[in-house]
């Protein structure tokens, strides 16, 4: 289907380990709130890209990920193509 | 007269807000702890400017959560004036104190800079000493100072007068060049209906002494204690003084 | 106590990053094999970052001696007598090779760790400085680099509260891969409350204050030290800063000194907890005992050697009076930071270091801070000769108007507004005067009407070309830069930016640099008072020598100060100096030829000084309306600057020098010691006065007024009072408007680099 | 299954026709990296979040956004629980 143009969704998180301080501040006020029971909380980004079709168009997100959108050192990231 | 700084985690003006209240325009002023529950006996209550809980989630959206802040709503029906600087805005946005919402400004960047603002409204406790139209040149330091609120509660802004400053030019205009951050109408202060609650991104007391900054934001604070010390009401009528 | 089962020697002591050579020492200091967790520690205490292994014999030549200095290096910090009782702290330190491999957070945690150390010293962290080098910004990959490094400044400076009133930037191939990121920052405390680093008191409590312990930049300061190939896809060398936390620990770490329950402090920088008990234990001469189960810690199943070794960020280190250290986790606990004791001191200069109630590591700390020493080979570079041949004959040639506006758009001389709005500037209400003059000045406002001024300056063409001459003019533009506002000097810190020391042609331009700036210190009496050394800078090509200094000055009245811009059309302008100036090396050269080349000339350094006395002094009596120096572009973009900050235009008729006949030498040569005033003609007795006094010549080279910039030539100096045009057209006739809009670039797209 | 901890994984972004800033200044970047063919990029925010098990735990999660994680002025946000 050349031609068209797909929604990618990607998700960008911190890697295991790496310091997540929005995460512990967003946990802190959902506690002032009084929610309990929430445990841990991981903050992340989201992107939806109009990107036209074209072969290889899972080569191309990849490095748009990892050259753009997420610092692969202290990121990852996946993605789907609807 | 006794105004109270909020203190919160992350809070990086409050003290630059104290020295100008106490140290340059001689009133009385007292930090608040972010979890303090009460708020009595306090002529007013200022939230500074900073980076309230990093604003990590959205700027001030932590700090709206806090016991201080929760007490806004009923010392404000109180009769409690609530003035939020910068930071302190965009909390006030978050509690909905005050309508509408903060976006990152246009050019994704952090600006800090003098900007003009012409006032918009007197009969507020912060404004009541200025004139309409007055041009005040204060600075700017924020990230996320584009002023948004939905097309639906337009007409209510316009109707209660809550629009108190506006970007301009130094001349007074309010033009696209003058308005540093995309704000809506170059909207830069709102109040609430009564003129209550005020808040705005510019911070007055970086703007409160000759040497640095010049002395147009210590107009703001020099209005709140002239209000309060000649004992005005929201009314706008003052009360004798005994 | 049984120490735990040794290791094999070699190849973990590589892995450690030891020479066999260093192994065998520490042997022999132990009398037998390290423990794991030991290698681990002398690892990173004997990293070049940590020990300035090749570094420290050079530096023992800068001078720490100075009117007025309070503590010189070897604390966190060095400080200075500012008047009225108040101290300034103030100190300089590096961060490239984390932003290099990511910029953003590499830059914004090297704020974070210069603002420590200074907090380190009890003071509160009260204005910041950057001085950056970045590859040409048309390649995109460097503009990403630029922006992500703005950008982290300006995210961590900004949200910790404490204004960045100044820096420099600068641009050459070098740094394409191997940008530098060096940040300044001066702290204010009472002289009577400078904390110390030196720990004592045995019993008393080793107290643990700020973010919990992670991951995070696992062997840092080993990494600081290797030299950059490929990008090391390895995330634990990158430490996260939060600013949040950081400045929460500013306010609790300052309230727990109020106490006076604290009897050391330092923070975990470089090294981690590792350096800080180490150093603190070494300085007091006492031992500790530390138990690492009590480190609080953000992730699980963290070995000993981590959590010792750990570069998680905004962390202090305490030693707190016993029976005391309640107080100061209540104070932490208001701030909702991590807290804990973690050991106490003991009388023995003994560490030990227990995990539950096996010991990992136990030794006399020195070992860990007496690293071995080098005296590197040091050979003059060959490059030089070559480099210092100039033919300015077969340059094309360039109408001066068109030279002078590619100068102004050339990004050292641009304007930097675009960087400096990104950075709050005007937090705590100090800022006298802002960024984009020659110095910042900030009040003093417990010790009014006294200020203070900042200057950052380096000049890394020049060091290439001569490291030495070239780091003496970095020491005097400084200076200048203070006088100009009408500050004297009062302290020296510097970052020493350099290739791989190992190399001999290296270690010269390196001890040529420290040469340089000590000889220039003891000209202007100011005192070094500490700095940080980053070799291997070596991704790609090597970087030039860069040695860059940051000045300190004082002003005893902060409203008798001056700034560039003219400020009234009829006043005279005056040119302070010997006058001379030469293309060799210059920013003309550079941006308008692509050369870089020529000799420089040793400048008079008791003659400059004197010159920098003079502006002072005239600025300082208010004798001056407007002052700036002459430095990248020579005498043309001075009065270009002084034109566009001051909004208004200049006649000028300029002698051609003895040296110089032709119009662009005379127009772009640069020459140290050479600064434009403006004046009323009133005040012009004022000045000759002075200038008399202290031997500085003196020219009156034409008038501020009009909308244009007009430089004409002349063989003689102009008489006092409106200079007229002798004989040929003018050099320059330029619109103040078109040279600013040379002047104010468009914003780069932002990268989203975080 | 009460007891367990349940991940939840919340995705807020801005509502059609308010203005993303961000969003455009990324696509204006992935031009300048040479990406063609992208034609819009909307940026987000990424949450995930670990709660315990409990009844009417969809609509507490509602709560945590409506009040909190999104600000609905201008915002909407979607929310799976794993
Ligand atoms: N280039 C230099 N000039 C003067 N002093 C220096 C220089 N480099 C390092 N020092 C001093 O050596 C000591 C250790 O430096 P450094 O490791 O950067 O301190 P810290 O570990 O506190 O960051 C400090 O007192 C510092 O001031
Ligand atoms: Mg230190």
């Amino acid at each position: 289907m050349a031609g068209g143009v797909r929604t990618v969704r990607i998700i960008v998180t911190l890697k295991p380990g790496v310091l997540d301080a929005p995460g512990q501040a967003i946990l802190k006020g959902l506690g002032a709130l009084g929610h309990s029971g929430v445990q841990a909380v991981r903050a992340g980004r989201y992107f939806e890209i109009e990107v036209e079709q074209s072969d290889g168009l899972d080569e191309r997100v990849r490095e748009m990920c990892e050259g753009f959108l997420a610092n692969t050192l202290i990121e990852q990231y996946r993605y789907e193509i609807a | 007269m006794n105004i109270g700084i909020v203190v919160f985690p992350g809070s990086n003006c409050d003290a630059d807000t104290y020295h100008a209240i106490r140290d340059v325009l001689g009133h009385h002023a007292q930090y608040v702890w972010h979890e303090e529950r009460s708020l009595d006996g306090l002529d007013a209550v200022i939230l500074p400017g900073g980076f309230s809980y990093g604003d990590y989630l959205r700027a001030g959206a932590i700090a709206a959560t806090s016991p201080a802040v929760r007490a806004l709503g009923p010392y404000v029906a109180g009769g409690g004036l609530v003035l939020g600087i910068c930071n302190g805005f965009q909390t006030l946005l978050e509690t909905g104190l005050l309508p509408g919402a903060m976006q990152p400004n246009l050019g994704g960047r952090f600006r800090c800079e003098f900007v003009h603002l012409r006032t918009e409204r007197v009969d507020t406790p912060f404004t009541c000493g200025l004139a309409p139209g007055d041009v005040l040149r204060i600075p700017i330091a924020h990230a996320d100072g584009r002023y948004v609120v939905d097309p639906a509660a337009r007409p209510a802004l316009a109707a209660h007068r809550q629009i108190v400053f506006r970007y301009c030019d130094a001349r007074g205009d309010v033009t696209p060049e003058a308005n540093p951050n995309g704000a809506e109408d170059g909207i830069a202060g709102i109040a609430s209906p009564s003129g209550a609650v005020l808040g705005l991104m510019p911070h007055p007391e970086r703007a409160s002494e000759d040497l640095v900054g010049g002395t147009d934001g210590l107009r703001i604070f020099s209005s709140l204690a002239l209000w309060i010390t000649t004992g005005r009401r929201l009314s706008g009528q003052p009360v004798e003084v005994h | 106590m049984a120490v735990q089962p040794p290791v094999a020697p070699s190849e973990r002591a590589a892995a450690a990053g030891l020479r066999p050579a260093e192994y065998e020492e520490i042997r022999r200091r132990l009398g037998r094999d390290p423990t794991p967790a030991e290698l681990g520690m002398f690892g990173v205490m004997w990293s070049e970052h940590c020990a300035y292994k090749h570094s420290k014999a050079v530096l023992r030549r800068l001078p720490a001696r100075g009117p007025g200095l309070l503590r010189g290096p070897g604390e966190n910090a060095g400080a200075v007598s500012v008047g009225g009782g108040w101290a300034a702290v103030f100190k300089m330190e590096s961060h490239n090779h984390p932003s290099a491999v990511a910029p953003f957070h590499g830059a914004a945690t090297g704020v974070g760790g210069i603002i420590r150390d200074i907090l380190a010293m009890g003071a509160r962290p009260t204005a910041l400085l950057d001085s950056l080098r970045f590859g040409p910004p048309d390649d995109p990959a460097v503009a990403r680099i630029v922006g992500g490094v703005v950008a982290g400044i300006s995210a961590y400076g900004n949200s910790i509260g404490v204004p960045t009133v100044g820096g420099e930037l600068a641009c050459a191939p070098c740094y394409r891969r191997n940008p530098l990121v060096n940040v300044a920052c001066l702290g204010l405390v009472r002289e009577d409350r400078i904390a110390t680093s030196r720990a004592s008191g045995p019993g008393n409590a080793v107290v643990y204050l700020g973010a919990r312990t992670g991951r995070d930049g696992m062997h840092g300061a080993a990494f600081a030290s290797a030299e950059l190939v490929g990008d090391p896809h390895d995330r634990s060398a990158v430490q996260m800063g939060d600013p949040f936390t950081g400045k929460l620990l500013i306010e609790a770490t300052l309230e727990a000194l109020a106490t006076g329950a604290v009897a050391a402090i330092q923070d975990l920088g470089a090294a981690g907890l590792t350096c800080a008990i180490a150093e603190m234990s070494a300085k007091g001469g006492v031992g500790m005992h530390v138990d690492l189960r009590d480190v609080p810690r953000r992730e699980t199943g963290m070995t000993p050697e981590e959590v010792l070794l750990s570069e998680s960020q905004e962390r202090m280190l305490l030693v707190v009076q016993a029976g005391r250290d309640s107080e100061v986790l209540r104070i932490a606990r208001r701030w909702g930071l991590a807290a804990a004791v973690i050991g106490r001191v003991v009388e023995d200069p003994v560490l030990t270091v227990s995990d539950g109630d096996r010991i990992v590591a136990r030794l006399d700390p020195r070992h860990l801070t007496d690293a071995p020493e080098y005296a590197p080979e040091a050979a003059e570079p060959a490059y030089l000769r070559e480099a210092r041949r100039l033919d300015l004959e077969v340059l094309p040639d360039v109408p001066a108007a068109d030279a002078l506006r590619a100068l102004l758009s050339s990004p050292a001389i641009a304007s930097k507004r675009w960087v400096f709005r990104q950075y709050d500037h005007m937090i705590q209400i100090n800022t006298v005067v802002p960024p984009g003059a020659d110095a910042a000045v900030l009040r003093l406002r417990d010790a009014a009407p006294r200020g203070v001024a900042l200057a950052v300056d380096g000049n890394s063409r020049y060091c290439y070309l001569d490291p030495h001459v070239g780091a003496m003019i970095a020491v005097l533009e400084a200076a200048q830069n203070l006088a100009c506002v009408g500050a004297a000097p009062a302290a020296v810190t510097d970052c020493l930016n350099f290739a791989s020391p190992e190399r001999p042609e290296v270690f010269w331009t390196f001890r040529q640099a420290v040469d340089g700036i000590a000889r220039a210190c003891e000209a202007l009496d100011v005192p070094v008072v500490g700095g940080n050394v980053s070799f291997y800078n070596e991704a790609g090509t090597g970087i030039y020598p860069t040695p860059i200094v940051a000045m300190l000055g004082r002003l005893d009245d902060v409203r008798r100060h001056a700034t560039s811009g003219w400020v009234r059309d009829g006043d005279l302008i005056v040119l302070l100096g010997s006058g001379r100036a030469w293309l060799d090396g210059s920013e003309y050269l550079a941006a308008v030829h692509g050369v870089t080349a020529g000799r420089l000339r040793e400048p008079d350094l008791f003659a400059v000084a004197r010159t920098i006395r003079c502006v002072r002094e005239v600025v300082a009596a208010g004798a001056a309306a407007s002052a700036h120096d002459c430095s990248d572009g020579g005498i043309a973009v001075a009065l270009a600057e002084c034109c566009i900050a001051g909004g208004r235009g200049a006649t000028v008729t300029l002698a051609a020098g003895t040296n110089a006949s032709r119009p662009l030498d005379v127009l772009f040569g640069e020459g140290i010691g050479r600064i434009v005033l403006s004046l009323r003609p009133e005040a012009m007795s004022a000045l000759a006065e002075v200038a008399r006094r202290l031997t500085v010549p003196v020219q009156v080279i034409g008038a501020v007024g009009g909308d244009r910039l007009v430089v004409a030539g002349d063989r003689s100096p102009a008489e006092p009072g409106a200079p007229v045009l002798r004989f040929g057209g003018p050099w320059l006739d330029v619109p103040v408007a078109d040279l600013r809009a040379a002047w104010e670039p468009e914003e780069p797209v932002r990268a989203h680099e975080r």
